[in-house]
């Protein structure tokens, strides 16, 4: 029989292993797609996959030549911090209320608005395709930040809410009793306690945004289009240029990639919503 | 001036009825405590005075004005929470200046406030600490000082003591009765362990159910308290209760028959008794004295025994399975299963009739206080 | 001055209603989906939208004349539970590993794995597909399993690890003094213990592959094509047929809206991570 | 026969060491208490004797067999947790044949065993309920009853008592007491509160900082603790403590000059105290009077006054800073602020020397236990 120690010994390198296994199983393909960017088409072509080549800028340099990298990165960031904005300040007041005015139909409200994160989008194309068509809304930027501040307010309005519980009642008893009204509760009293929690709802909405694809490609054509459009312009009708696609996916990537290796810590710490401390 | 009155004042969540119509007065300058069982409502009458509850009928007057629908802050009260409620985002200094500040006053005001309230707390040098910095004892102070710089008519405490270890409870303790004389103000104090209330209060207010046991000094509850529960409530260890039946009423008292066997002659007067009726005979575990089996007709088996070192407590299940403690001397030894002997102190004895009303005894004139 | 009963229910009217305007706006889209594939294509089309039209079962027909809707539906449900399946067997043991045997490592690579979910999709959409080219996994099943696990691993470890991470160590050890074996314990008390987590994390994983649109398109083509490729193949080049568009649209979305609302509680209670109870 | 015998134990977390080296022997049958601080290493002490943490050095030995890296299952102990770690989604019935289903022992004979548990514990009525449908001492005792299924050498108790509310402890004390009586087992029992160290052990350890500070039964811990953290540990209200200098040393005793004012002659024999050495003067809160001012030499200003209707107790600030708690009797009455003699019993008194060490006074034969 194994000692106490051995068999914890084991138990841990085992299990340990396992996780790790996970791991860089979903990260190898970010890797393989870096490393592709780098070669040339043959190269990227070959099979099996090389490991060792010769490094190469030409997909770079073929990308910079014929699209206009800087306007699709712009019509991202506008997007991405635009309907970020509207998305906070539908979700604050509505977390507040709920979670400071709990009545009974509060859970029921919550539970619908996160179980639409579970409709499968495909689902609702058409009418919105529609709706924008209707308002002159596509391929426009505001077209865009609406329909993303749709997507995200229900996983906002739910962190938000999640913080606001947390923040014990009391305080904001007591902040009534210092004499504070609703608006100063909020202001001077709330928001302060939870600008972590807050950060975290800010950075995920980002990146969420960022990374859209679905909609981003089927309601906008160019002058809205943001990076992921970009992607998909390599993509479908020369479907034989791996390296190039590889190089503009690397370079619709990076910015977020860097932003979200930048921000991990805080926006884990939100994610985890206390359970990690 | 600081008056509170309090009339006919009921509570209900839905179809829960949490009080159930209190009348109470508090003057100024008491040390009132709320003290009762958990659910008994204590804490939401204390809500309902600081306005953090709507009242469902009632009404509450401060010094001839009625407040029972204004807003708290307007109230002229202030509130030492369970949990003390500190903002965790600012200092201890803004902590205790933000109700100032939102008021509009002046900054230098604002600033002589703070300091003075900080002297009296000896908060000095924490002033520019944020909470989560501090100790429990701290926090409890800081929360305090942010009441004192209001300078509001009443302080209300809602278990201020309950999230502090028991070797810093006392301190508090002490500390706030210190307060309570300094300042010379208004206190009402909730609390749920009867220790702090009989140490705390000039006037305790038993609560039970919704409703208003008896009110009255601390010393007054435990040796006249008006019924059985207030009995049981109050004092650690329990008043023992031991069930009877009573054999005689006359001018010289009440003769009782106890289940578990003596018979005693109490001087209690009583007009409403009669023989034949159920009794309750209740004494304190000081009260009672232990001697050798065959110096009392009072016969037990002592259970456990605790040496608590100044102390010893026996443990004694009579032979009719009813329970009772007495409380012996340090130095006293006994073996598990042992007989004895009990002495109750008849003097210092009462009596409950069926209902759980006090039979009053004759008040001895230094106890009368 | 408002009394503070006035105040309140000022407040919570205010603040009620806009967080069921909210909840409106998001499921409007549904209904306004399921509402169209009753129309003809003419009324479907109509400027302004109409509300009021006579109701017909011709998309629904046609649908039925032209496709094999059982076919797709089929590979749906393969694919859903299988990569459930596999998902739940490696996410298991890697949150036990790290839930109770934590070291230094596990948050950072909890944190590794999380952050997986940040990546656009569109960024490894090339290695990936090589790599499935390579392994013949292209159209096949077994692939889109290996993709959906692979995409819904981190967040089914997350919620384990969360649920796991709420027993009480003392339990296990009070196992352990008992004799249980490392398996005995996971077996006989752990996931006992944390089966309404875990139905939760399988309900989500089962939505999520479900819904999934983005894969399915670019690694299938029709032998394994799952149902959200049979509303793309509806919408591509007929672009103006939003009739029969939102007839399959309902189609793709309804079993998983009707399992989704039988399972709603379930869902929440798990995706609350235990904050509302 | 369990006998446990612990040889210069050593427990360490990456560099924080919690565990310094102890030697500890526990007998058949004994009740023994590991009492101390929070962080004293008492939990820890327990985890590793029941197996749950690695030792770092040393060996532990349960009747002459080396279980120092032995499983925990196979050591033939039981633990009863602090949060009591019932099995949630087992029956009461389930939960306590566990184990031994698992070691596949013979269904009837499983059931005999939780029975007769149950009897014991009267979980009778409750063999079929979730521990969620159960109260505190209810989970309480089926954690218990878990325990003596399995028919231990030696019950493990971590704080078993520290999540019931103060009425709920004071009964569950006595049942373990009772218990242990009848199964007249052997247990370790760790507590931080030493009233139940007081009350159930019959041999205390008192830990400390990650040593044993004295192994002793109760009252000899109460009456002559081997130093004055021991000292100030045992105890409610706690001893007070007073400064002083030795003025003279002799075969009478030790003549010592308090800073608060009194000198007192002791009779407490030392060899090492010199005149002018640095002494501390201890007396319980039960050992003093309190008298008029102008009869004493030990004259006082009373600070605030607790009435909890047994006792008094009267709060004392000194001039010097010091402070000290007096226990008086129930119908002590006196002012905030009133001028008072003290008059402690020299015979009760401690003297302990500048490290913290007691000075040993004379043991009268009775308390000689």
């Amino acid at each position: 029989m194994l000692t106490l120690k051995q068999g914890r010994q084991l138990q841990t390198v085992l299990l340990g292993t396992l996780a790790w296994l996970v791991a860089l199983t979903i990260f190898f393909p970010i890797f393989w797609m870096i490393l592709t960017s780098f070669k040339t088409e043959i190269d990227a072509f070959a099979t099996p996959p090389q490991l060792f080549f010769t490094p190469t800028l030409e997909n770079y340099l073929h990308i910079d030549a014929r699209s206009d990298y800087f306007h699709f990165a712009w019509n991202s960031v506008v997007v991405s911090f635009g309907s970020t904005l509207l998305g906070m300040l539908l979700a604050v007041p509505a977390a507040y209320s709920m979670a400071f005015f709990e009545t009974k139909r509060t859970k029921s409200t919550l539970l619908w608005m996160l179980s639409t994160k579970m409709l499968p989008p495909v689902g609702v194309l058409v009418p919105i395709y529609l709706i924008f068509k209707d308002f002159g809304l596509l391929d426009t930027k505001f077209g865009l930040v609406l329909i993303y501040t749709l997507i995200n307010l229900p996983i906002m309005v739910w962190m938000v809410y999640t913080y606001f519980k947390e923040i014990p009642k009391d305080i904001l008893e007591a902040a009534r009793l210092d004499g504070a009204t609703a608006l100063q509760e909020i202001y001077r009293v709330l928001l302060p306690i939870s600008k972590g929690g807050l950060a975290s709802t800010v950075l995920l909405s980002l990146i969420l945004s960022w990374n859209e694809a679905f909609w981003s490609l089927n309601l906008t054509a160019s002058s809205a289009a943001p990076l992921t459009a970009l992607v998909a312009s390599y993509s479908s009708p020369e479907g034989l240029f791996w390296a190039k696609l590889s190089a503009v996916s690397t370079l619709a990537c990076a910015p977020i990639l860097i932003f979200g290796w930048l921000s991990q810590k805080q926006l884990v710490r939100g994610l985890s919503f206390g359970a990690v401390k | 001036m600081s008056d509170l009155t309090i009339r006919n004042l009921k509570k209900s969540f839905e179809d829960i009825h949490i009080i159930k119509g209190i009348d109470l007065d508090i003057k100024d300058h008491e040390f009132v405590v709320f003290v009762g069982p958990s659910g008994c409502g204590k804490s939401t009458l204390l809500r309902l005075i600081a306005g953090l509850e709507e009242v469902t009928s009632g009404s509450i007057q401060l010094d001839e004005r009625d407040i029972t629908d204004v807003a708290p802050a307007k109230r002229d009260l202030a509130m030492v929470f369970q949990s003390y409620a500190l903002y965790p985002h600012m200092t201890v200094r803004k902590n205790m200046s933000f109700a100032l500040d939102l008021a509009g006053i002046d900054k230098a005001e604002i600033q002589r406030k703070v300091e003075d309230a900080a002297k009296v707390l000896e908060l000095g040098p924490l002033l520019e600490r944020k909470p989560k910095a501090l100790s429990g004892g701290q926090r409890q102070r800081v929360a305090i000082g942010r009441s004192i710089v209001r300078n509001p008519k009443i302080f209300l405490f809602d278990e201020p003591l309950s999230n502090l270890d028991a070797a810093l409870r006392v301190l508090m303790r002490l500390e706030l009765a210190r307060l309570h004389k300094e300042l010379n103000a208004t206190m009402i104090y909730v609390t749920h362990d009867q220790v702090e209330a009989m140490t705390l209060a000039d006037k305790v207010v038993v609560l039970n159910a919704g409703r208003v046991e008896q009110v009255g000094s601390p010393l007054e509850l435990y040796h006249h308290p008006v019924n059985q529960f207030v009995a049981g409530f109050i004092g650690t260890p329990k008043m023992a209760f031991l069930k009877g039946t009573v054999k005689a009423v006359s001018n010289a008292g009440v003769t009782v028959a106890l289940d578990c066997g003596p018979h005693y002659q109490l001087p209690h007067q009583s007009t409403s008794l009669k023989p034949g009726d159920d009794i309750t005979f209740g004494i304190r575990p000081e009260n009672i004295e232990v001697v050798a089996a065959d110096q009392s007709p009072f016969k037990v088996r002592l259970d456990v025994t605790e040496h608590l070192g100044a102390d010893t407590y026996c443990y004694i299940k009579l032979a009719n399975g009813e329970m009772m403690t007495v409380r012996a001397p340090g130095d006293f030894m006994a073996d598990y299963g042992q007989n004895a002997g009990l002495l109750p102190d008849l003097s210092q004895a009462h009596l409950f009739d069926a209902s759980g009303k006090t039979i009053p005894r004759p008040r001895p004139p230094a106890q009368a206080a």
